[in-house]
């Protein structure tokens, strides 16, 4: 299917022009039309995607689906998109979710429905864009591009605290990103190209390797989020509409991961190995810290982006704690730095899901009661029995119950990082015991109990269009949780090849 | 003995015609009554139109020179020239219903802007210190005289009042910076200018003093720090259409005579002049930025943000070679365009007795018109330099000419303000898309200025889509 | 038949009743849930009963095989697969036979229940659950039901969910769990890394080359074995509930009746058991990782023993008996008489359940009264129910005879007979234990079923024996708690029935010095007559009789005259206080800490509004500069200038 | 003969007493307006010099432009000043600071 279709541009700009005609369809005469057709172009440009997976070559590392014009000539810049097996999955998370955001907003957004719709389209085709550019400057401009959606989606469609939030967003994610831009052109200057992969291939010395992982670093550090400079996050989080939590959850974050894997670990490695404690410690903290400030919120919305935070440190963890793995004179096969980075990726993936899910729950809530206070619930089971039982089970894939997608993440992170240190891993690990205790308890509070207000009395249970949503979201935990292999399959020959890229040197 | 052929007026017939179209339209508008003031308006235009085709009639393949060496036709000039036109072309129809409004629908406006325009030209094309000097002298005499011609505003008075002080003050600094390389070089022509510096050995300290008073005039007029203390009172106090131009093609014509001036004919004195740009540069970045931020009023805040702006184009004009020269031009034209299209979106929204030059006028635009806010939000985005709008592009043009000659801290520096600089463009954002209109009247406004508005606004986006044609141009001009 | 086939039905037979139930509980009704879900248990158990014979019976092959790769990453392979011995063999027996027994039960317990469809698809689907676990042949999948049963037992013991307590109860059962799940992760990833794989065979089979092996974690070198089997056990103490991981199992009581006997006795608990059995491969090369685990039991055995005399609940009684006897099976784990372990767990499995299911048929008739202060004299009102729980409790305290007393008499033994540092201590321990349980069974034994029939009126009235549905599970559980032991001794202690799946060194091998000395289940009634434990336990009935029966003023007065020590053992060693106060509220503050004190004042206060208002505060300052004065105006200019000049057009530089 | 030097040190002095003039007048306008014809006459004293030292006219035909120049601008400084006045009723420099910030 779709065998010799330009695929990525079609799954960037179909939902970017889809988004403008959005746009255009206008919110007069009611908004039905336009989310229609936001729902057939997210549908389209998910069907689309599949393509990239049935096409897929997983035998080999090099990029697929690859398509390279000049795009600035002066500048060397070029319109370069192409996917390995680390982008790929990403790509389907990406239009998977789109349609799920879609769905969600479908009756809630009474307000400029047309205008919300295109957001998420444009945002969609942006994040494609991320995810496949193999040109630093044209990653970099979707990269920056894709601010704009989401500030005005926080921003308008946002709740009263909206501006001070999507300003942090904004300015956070901007401070992070000119250093890396700077980074970028030097590094141009030095390989006389913006290709990525050819900056793969740049031998850099100690202190410009060590100048351009730090602009890495504030760049996808910001957008991880990692600890300290996660605090936007919640912020964003509890402001934005349900709609945009997911998208901010899923896959924007996934972004900082994947622009370590993809620019700061290939291109400079020698310092990645120096600065690794410093990313592990601050992964560590994201666990720990983050675990424990989970666990007194009592906007749920909050609770679950701090989680969120804490779950991708997972992703850092795995990632960087590679050089330990390798070095640790211990592990005697020199294995586990495979599994780490797949860990990581995994966790990446499922953590869209799952962090996806647990918005939209808290999302189906709040259109019902329009609070997010844990304390404005209790005892939700006995008027939502439906309902409550996704949630459970979301709950327990957020504590990283096995047979769910959260728990293969975690799981294979745990059994790498042991390979590198034995107190990696064991702070690592006390997630197990945060990561449950924070989500359940939200999870008695809200949901079990007697009812305890007029309002609980009164909630309806899911609606057809909740119900679905709440499904298809349940059933992809699930598959991935219990049958992974088809996810990892298709990574390991990048993986492998990332890793020779981590492991050779670049100083000259 | 001199010839008409030794004038060689034929590459100067965009001047000549725009000479010619400038006394046209003062003669006209004389006989005309006041109900039919249009006429003033139309003829400039057309006369506008018929310009850019005698400009876009001359492609220069070389430096063609003309009235004995003072004027200089090459690729830098007819683009230059091309897009102050243009400019200018745009302001006139942004301003029409706004004169009209206040009843200062003037035959004055449209002549002093023509002539003003003609002055920019000059500079443009000028190889020679005096039509230098001419050239800006048109400018500015034309320029004071529009910052005023509202005469019952008390605020454009003090406008016009400071503007005219303190730019007869640089001028008279570029004058005496003139006079001493003039003394050293013995030479008024730029490009004999260039030659005399060349074989001068050794560090010349009088050269380099008038070096210093040239370089001030210089930075006056595009608004460097400590040099811009007029731009606020200014852009505040003239006229929002005056302003508008005030901010777009004079922007254009200055660049032209940082590039005249220091680069062709100093150019063996860079490592000075380049060591004062850094210092202005900075300057300018901390101070547009950082006062930008405490700004209620949408006229002064982008008029320190015209002055952070300056900050970037110095950055690529310091780096003093082809690459530097074509970032800084690319990041002037777009800026000009950027501009002149945010002071249209102000213009917009003005009424008859209401001038929308407060942030909170801009509250709920969305909700008025969402068109409108969409173009206002491509602007002050690209004034942000957020990709995929041109001010990113030209950003990264700038940054890469600085990058490249080793003055990476010059660069982050550059993007840590640009950080700072990014609050107070998304507070222009906020107002428009996340509160509530204060004031729910239908925008109204004629056919032309939405059009114009529109493919101002557009332009900036695709431009910024597609950069490469107009990178190229820039290239070309300093090839 | 096909045995793989076999093998696959058992416990996906319970996984399709547990679906049916779930999903489609309204369309197939409470009759067709009880249906499709017994239907599924007892396949599950018939065909338990094939694999059964087919293993031991006819000496069948061990079964080991990979059902599907879930994963292979970095040449690990996560496997689903199938381990079916002898040991799984008795354990998916126990398992189903319990279950089965369990879900009959459940039909006349749960009857008025409008959660009864839910509660079917939960114990089928915990069944399916407990397979998975017994059946792995690898860590991975072990982990895997072993988490699971864990979800289940947490739905479960919140399954009213309306109730406070029960919700509390859960909550903290999971979390508890999970602090022992973190030391088992932990136990696999240190397998990984030093064994290669998450396969029992290839990790038995690498034993002997990690035990030589040491581990630097900062504080010593540890031998690596020793830290793989304590993080293991640390698992097992969660699950099985060993002190200090013991404090959820009692508060689990809140959950329905026929769960405690199936999940929180009989099965679930006794993972960590089978477990550490199952592990016996690599447990036996680290005796430091043995003596802990005794050390635990030994602890556990006797001081959950000791809070079990002085409850009032019926069914906290039986938990803390099932603590107390969990902590004699890790006693036995300590000194390497796994099989002794496992064979207690067994009979345990049928008497405990036993128990419950009495407890609960006691508590059907009390109208959920579960307070023993407002029983008595229940025995001539529910014959059936008395006669069966004093089957169970003389089992329990290991009346010469009956299953409990060979299975508690050997481990008793077996401690007698190490050489492990500490075990005559424990042997002390262990032996005191058997005066407690004796104790404490029976004085529950006769507040409810002997004395003064304390109970109000209208209770009164309504007593009566259960339904068949409630007793007929008590009589076949009684059955097995008599005879199993007779039957199984001698092939499961001192026969080569777990030949194939417990490892035990010479060195350690207590079994084969308690074999010497056996000859015969008769011999070793009549031995056990005159034994120690058995005068121990019989002084315990007395006590119970005279204190309880003959005399109550003396409980109340003893209660007045150790009120400290009453006190004590009736705050459960305050432990749970402790819990609270230092881990809940201790994270909570530290919550609060970090939150106020480092997201809000230090990271968004201080730098991010802080440099915020920094430059606003400077912005609004420096706006000032700009006067409006043109004087000041020119001023900069002429600054500039001479700045300017002074840099670059200074004749001294 | 008087050197070279004296002319430039004199239009010097000249050109800082108009910046001084500038700076230091703070009431009336017009003032402001004579020292800016002053600077141009230093700069003009400059370029007569620097001609007539190097033998090149150019310089004085410069100076003439200057001084026409100075007149318009004369003329423009001037309405505008009127422009203030009729709006002020003020020429004071230092009332002129309602623009500022």
């Amino acid at each position: 299917m779709f065998a010799g279709w330009p695929l990525l541009s079609l799954l960037v700009w179909l939902p970017i022009i889809g988004g403008v005609a959005v746009l255009l369809s206008g919110d007069k005469g009611g908004s039905e039309g336009s989310r229609r057709l936001a729902l057939i172009i997210s549908v389209a440009t998910f069907v689309l995607s599949l393509g990239l997976y049935t096409n897929f070559d997983s035998a080999t590392s090099a990029m697929q689906f690859e398509e390279r014009f000049e795009w600035i000539g002066d500048f060397n810049i070029y319109y370069h998109l192409g996917v390995d097996g680390i982008s790929m999955p990403l790509i389907i998370l990406t239009t998977f979710t789109t349609i799920l955001v879609i769905l969600a907003g479908w009756e809630v957004i009474q307000k400029r429905a047309s205008q919300y719709m295109a957001a998420f389209l444009i945002m969609e085709g942006l994040m494609i864009g991320v995810f496949s550019a193999l040109d630093a400057m044209f990653f970099y401009v979707f990269w920056e591009a894709m601010l704009i959606p989401m500030f005005v989606i926080i921003g308008v469609w946002g709740g009263p605290n909206r501006v001070y939030a999507t300003i942090k967003f904004f300015i956070y994610t901007f401070f992070g990103s000119v250093f890396m831009l700077v980074a970028m052109i030097y590094m141009y200057y030095q390989s006389g190209s913006f290709a990525i992969l050819d900056m793969h291939n740049l031998n850099l010395g100690m202190t410009e390797q060590t100048l351009i992982f730090f602009a890495f670093l504030a760049a996808f550090a910001v957008k991880v989020p990692m600890w300290p400079v996660h605090t936007w996050l919640p912020d964003a989080h509890v402001e934005a509409p349900t709609g945009g939590s997911v998208i901010l959850a899923a896959i924007m974050l996934k972004i900082g991961g994947y622009g370590f894997v993809r620019f700061a670990l290939p291109i400079t490695p020698d310092a990645s190995m120096s600065y690794d404690w410093l990313i592990i410690a601050m992964s560590l903290i994201a666990v720990v810290y983050i675990g424990f400030v989970a666990l007194v919120q009592s906007d749920m919305k909050k609770l679950v982006a701090y989680s969120s935070i804490a779950h991708m440190g997972f992703v850092t963890l795995g990632l960087f704690s590679v050089f330990q793995i390798l070095n640790n004179p211990a592990n005697v096969d020199i294995t586990g730095a495979v599994l780490a980075i797949e860990g990581a990726m995994v966790q990446m993936i499922s953590h869209g899901f799952i962090s996806g899910a647990m918005f939209l729950m808290i999302g189906v809530l709040y259109d019902r009661m329009h609070s997010r206070e844990i304390a404005d619930y209790g005892g939700v089971v006995n008027t939502m029995p439906v309902f409550a039982a996704f949630a459970v089970f979301f709950a327990m894939s957020n504590a990283g119950l096995p047979g769910t997608s959260g728990f293969v993440g975690e799981f294979m992170v745990i059994l790498a990082v042991f390979k590198a240190n034995f107190w990696i891993a064991f702070l690592a690990a006390i997630t197990l015991i945060l990561g449950a205790a924070y989500t359940l308890w939200m999870v008695k509070r809200v949901f079990y109990g007697e009812v305890t207000n007029e309002n609980v009395k009164a909630l309806k249970d899911l609606n057809q269009r909740e119900l679905l949503i709440m499904s298809i979201l349940a059933v992809s935990i699930l598959a991935l949780g219990l049958y992974p292999a088809p996810l990892v399959d298709v990574m390991h020959v990048s993986v492998d090849n990332l890793l020779q890229h981590i492991t050779q040197s670049k100083l000259p | 003995m001199m010839t008409l052929e030794m004038l060689n007026l034929s590459i100067a017939m965009p001047e000549l015609f725009l000479l010619a179209l400038a006394c046209t339209v003062l003669v006209v508008d004389v006989y005309l009554k006041d109900e039919r003031r249009n006429v003033t308006y139309v003829l400039s235009q057309f006369g506008l139109i018929i310009t850019l085709i005698l400009i876009s009639q001359q492609s220069p393949q070389s430096r063609e020179l003309a009235f004995n060496g003072l004027f200089v036709n090459d690729l830098l000039a007819t683009v230059l020239k091309y897009a102050a036109v243009l400019l200018v072309a745009v302001v006139f129809v942004y301003s029409r219903r706004y004169l009209q409004d206040r009843n200062i629908f003037k035959g004055e406006f449209y002549v002093l802007g023509l002539f003003g325009l003609l002055g920019m030209m000059v500079m443009i094309s000028s190889n020679h210190f005096l039509s230098m000097y001419l050239g800006l002298e048109l400018l500015s005499l034309s320029l004071y005289a529009m910052v005023a011609f509202d005469r019952e505003n008390p605020n454009a008075a003090e406008a016009a009042m400071k503007y005219f002080i303190l730019g007869a003050i640089a001028s008279g600094m570029l004058l005496y910076g003139m006079s001493m390389v003039y003394g050293m070089t013995g030479s008024l022509n730029i490009v004999e200018v260039a030659v005399a510096l060349d074989q001068i050995e050794g560090n010349n300290i009088v050269l380099i003093f008038g070096l210093v008073f040239m370089v001030i005039g210089l930075s006056f007029k595009l608004g460097a720090v400590p040099f811009h203390m007029w731009i606020p009172d200014v852009y505040h106090g003239s006229p929002t259409t005056v302003t508008s131009y005030i901010a777009s093609a004079p922007k254009v014509a200055g660049f032209a005579m940082i590039i005249r001036l220091l680069a062709e004919s100093m150019g063996s004195l860079q490592t000075d002049w380049q060591g004062m740009f850094i210092i202005m540069a900075v300057l300018s970045m901390i101070v547009g930025n950082v006062i930008a931020i405490a700004q209620t009023n949408l006229k002064r805040l982008f008029a320190y943000s015209t002055i952070s702006h300056v900050g970037f184009i110095m950055l690529g004009l310091l780096a003093g070679n082809q690459e530097g020269y074509s970032a800084a031009m690319f990041y002037t034209l777009t800026y000009a365009l950027t501009s002149l299209g945010a002071f249209g979106v102000i213009i917009l929204l003005t009424r008859k007795g209401f001038e929308a030059e407060n942030i909170d006028d801009f509250k709920g635009l969305n909700q008025r018109s969402p068109w409108f806010a969409f173009i206002m939000l491509i602007i002050v985005f690209s004034m942000a330099g957020v990709p995929p709008t041109v001010g990113f592009w030209a950003k990264l043009a700038v940054l890469k000419a600085v990058v490249n000659i080793d003055m990476l801290w010059l660069a982050l520096l550059a993007v840590f303000f640009s950080i700072i600089g990014i609050f107070y463009y998304l507070r222009i954002v906020k107002v428009m898309y996340f509160d509530d209109a204060l004031d729910k009247s239908e925008i109204n406004c004629s056919r032309d200025m939405q059009i114009a508005l529109s493919a101002n606004g557009l332009s900036v986006l695709l431009l910024g889509l597609y950069p490469a044609a107009l990178m190229s141009i820039c290239i070309a001009a300093f090839a | 038949m096909d045995m793989e086939l076999i093998y696959l039905a058992i416990p996906l037979a319970s996984l399709f009743g547990a679906i049916m139930a779930g999903f489609f509980g309204k369309a197939i009704g409470r009759s067709g849930a009880h249906t499709v879900t017994i239907a599924g248990v007892a396949s599950s158990f018939i065909l338990s009963l094939m694999a059964y014979n087919h293993i031991v019976l006819q000496a069948g092959d061990i079964y080991n095989q990979t059902v599907y790769t879930w994963m292979v990453s970095d040449g690990l392979r996560f496997e689903v697969g199938f381990l079916v011995d002898k040991l799984t063999v008795m354990m998916m027996c126990v398992v189903t036979g319990v279950s089965l027994m369990v879900h009959i039960y459940t039909i006349g317990y749960m009857r008025d229940d409008p959660g009864y469809q839910r509660f079917f698809s939960y114990i089928s689907l915990f069944t399916f659950a407990m397979l998975m676990l017994v059946m792995s042949n690898n860590f991975f999948q072990l982990f895997f039901g072993w988490e699971a049963v864990g979800l289940v037992s947490y739905l479960l013991i919140g399954f009213w969910y309306k109730k406070e307590t029960a919700i509390y109860a859960n909550l903290k059962a999971f979390l508890v769990n999970r602090v022992g799940d973190f030391g088992f992760i932990l136990g696999i990833a240190a397998v990984v890394m030093y064994a290669g794989s998450l396969d029992y065979k290839e990790v038995f089979a690498a034993a002997p080359q990690i035990s030589n092996q040491v581990l630097d974690i900062g504080f010593g070198e540890w031998s690596v074995i020793s830290v793989i089997c304590i993080l293991l056990f640390i698992g097992a103490m969660g699950k099985s509930a060993q002190v200090p991981l013991h404090v959820w199992l009692p508060d689990s009581m809140e959950g329905p009746t026929p769960i405690s006997a199936l999940i929180h006795a009989a099965t679930m608990v006794t993972a960590g058991i089978f477990m550490v059995a199952r592990m016996s491969p690599l447990f036996e090369f680290s005796e430091a990782a043995l003596t802990f685990v005794m050390i635990i039991g030994a602890i556990t055995a006797l001081f959950m023993g000791l809070i079990g005399i002085v409850q009032n609940d019926i069914k906290r009684v039986v938990a803390y008996s099932t603590l107390s006897q969990l902590g004699y099976m890790t006693v036995a784990l300590g000194v390497s008489a796994y099989s002794a372990a496992v064979f207690h767990l067994m009979t345990h499995a049928f008497f405990k359940a036993l128990l419950f299911l009495g407890a609960g048929s006691v508590i059907i008739a009390m109208h959920h009264e579960q307070d023993m202060r407002k029983m008595g004299g229940l025995r001539k009102y529910m014959p059936i129910t008395w006669i069966t729980s004093l089957i169970g409790s003389l089992a329990l305290i290991g009346f010469p005879g009956f299953s409990g007393f060979f299975s508690k008499d050997s481990i008793i033994l077996a401690v007698g007979a190490s050489d492990l540092p500490g075990a005559d201590i424990v042997h002390w321990m262990v032996l005191a234990g058997v005066f407690i349980t004796a104790f404490y069974s029976f004085r529950m034994y006769f507040l409810v079923f002997h004395g003064k029939e304390r109970m109000d009126e209208h209770t009164k009235e309504h007593l009566r024996e259960t339904p068949w549905v409630v007793t007929v599970p008590l009589i076949a559980l009684a059955i097995p708690s008599v005879i199993i032991g007779w039957m199984t001794i001698e092939p499961m202690l001192f026969g080569s029935y777990f030949a194939d799946a417990i490892v035990v060194h010479e060195s350690n091998n207590v079994m084969a010095t308690l074999k010497e000395s056996f000859h015969g289940q008769w011999a070793m009634v009549e031995h056990g007559i005159f034994s120690l434990p058995f005068l121990l336990a019989l002084s315990g009935v007395g006590s119970a009789w005279y204190i309880y029966m003959k005399n109550p003023q003396i409980a109340d007065k003893a209660q007045q005259k150790f009120s400290f020590i009453h006190t004590m053992l009736e705050k459960k060693y305050w432990i749970d206080e402790l819990y609270v106060k230092v881990f809940s509220d201790g994270s909570r503050v530290l919550g609060k800490g970090f939150w106020k004190a480092g997201d809000v004042a230090i990271i968004d206060g201080l730098i991010i509004n802080g440099s915020a208002k920094v430059v606003g505060w400077f912005a609004g300052v420096v706006r000032h500069v700009q006067t409006g004065m043109l004087y000041h105006y020119a001023f900069a200019m002429i600054l500039g200038l001479v700045g300017l000049l002074y840099l670059f057009a200074n004749p001294a530089s | 003969m008087i050197p070279l030097s004296s002319y430039l040190i004199l239009g010097a002095i000249l050109f800082s007493i108009s910046i001084a003039g500038i700076f230091i007048n703070r009431k009336n306008v017009i003032v402001l307006l004579m020292c800016i014809e002053l600077m141009l006459l230093a700069v003009n004293i400059n370029f007569i010099a620097f001609s007539h030292f190097l033998g090149d006219t150019a310089g004085q035909v410069f100076v003439f432009f200057i001084l026409t120049v100075a007149a318009a601008e004369a003329a423009i400084g001037l309405a505008i000043l009127v422009v203030v006045f009729r709006n002020r009723q003020t020429i004071n420099v230092s009332e002129l600071n309602t623009l500022k910030g």
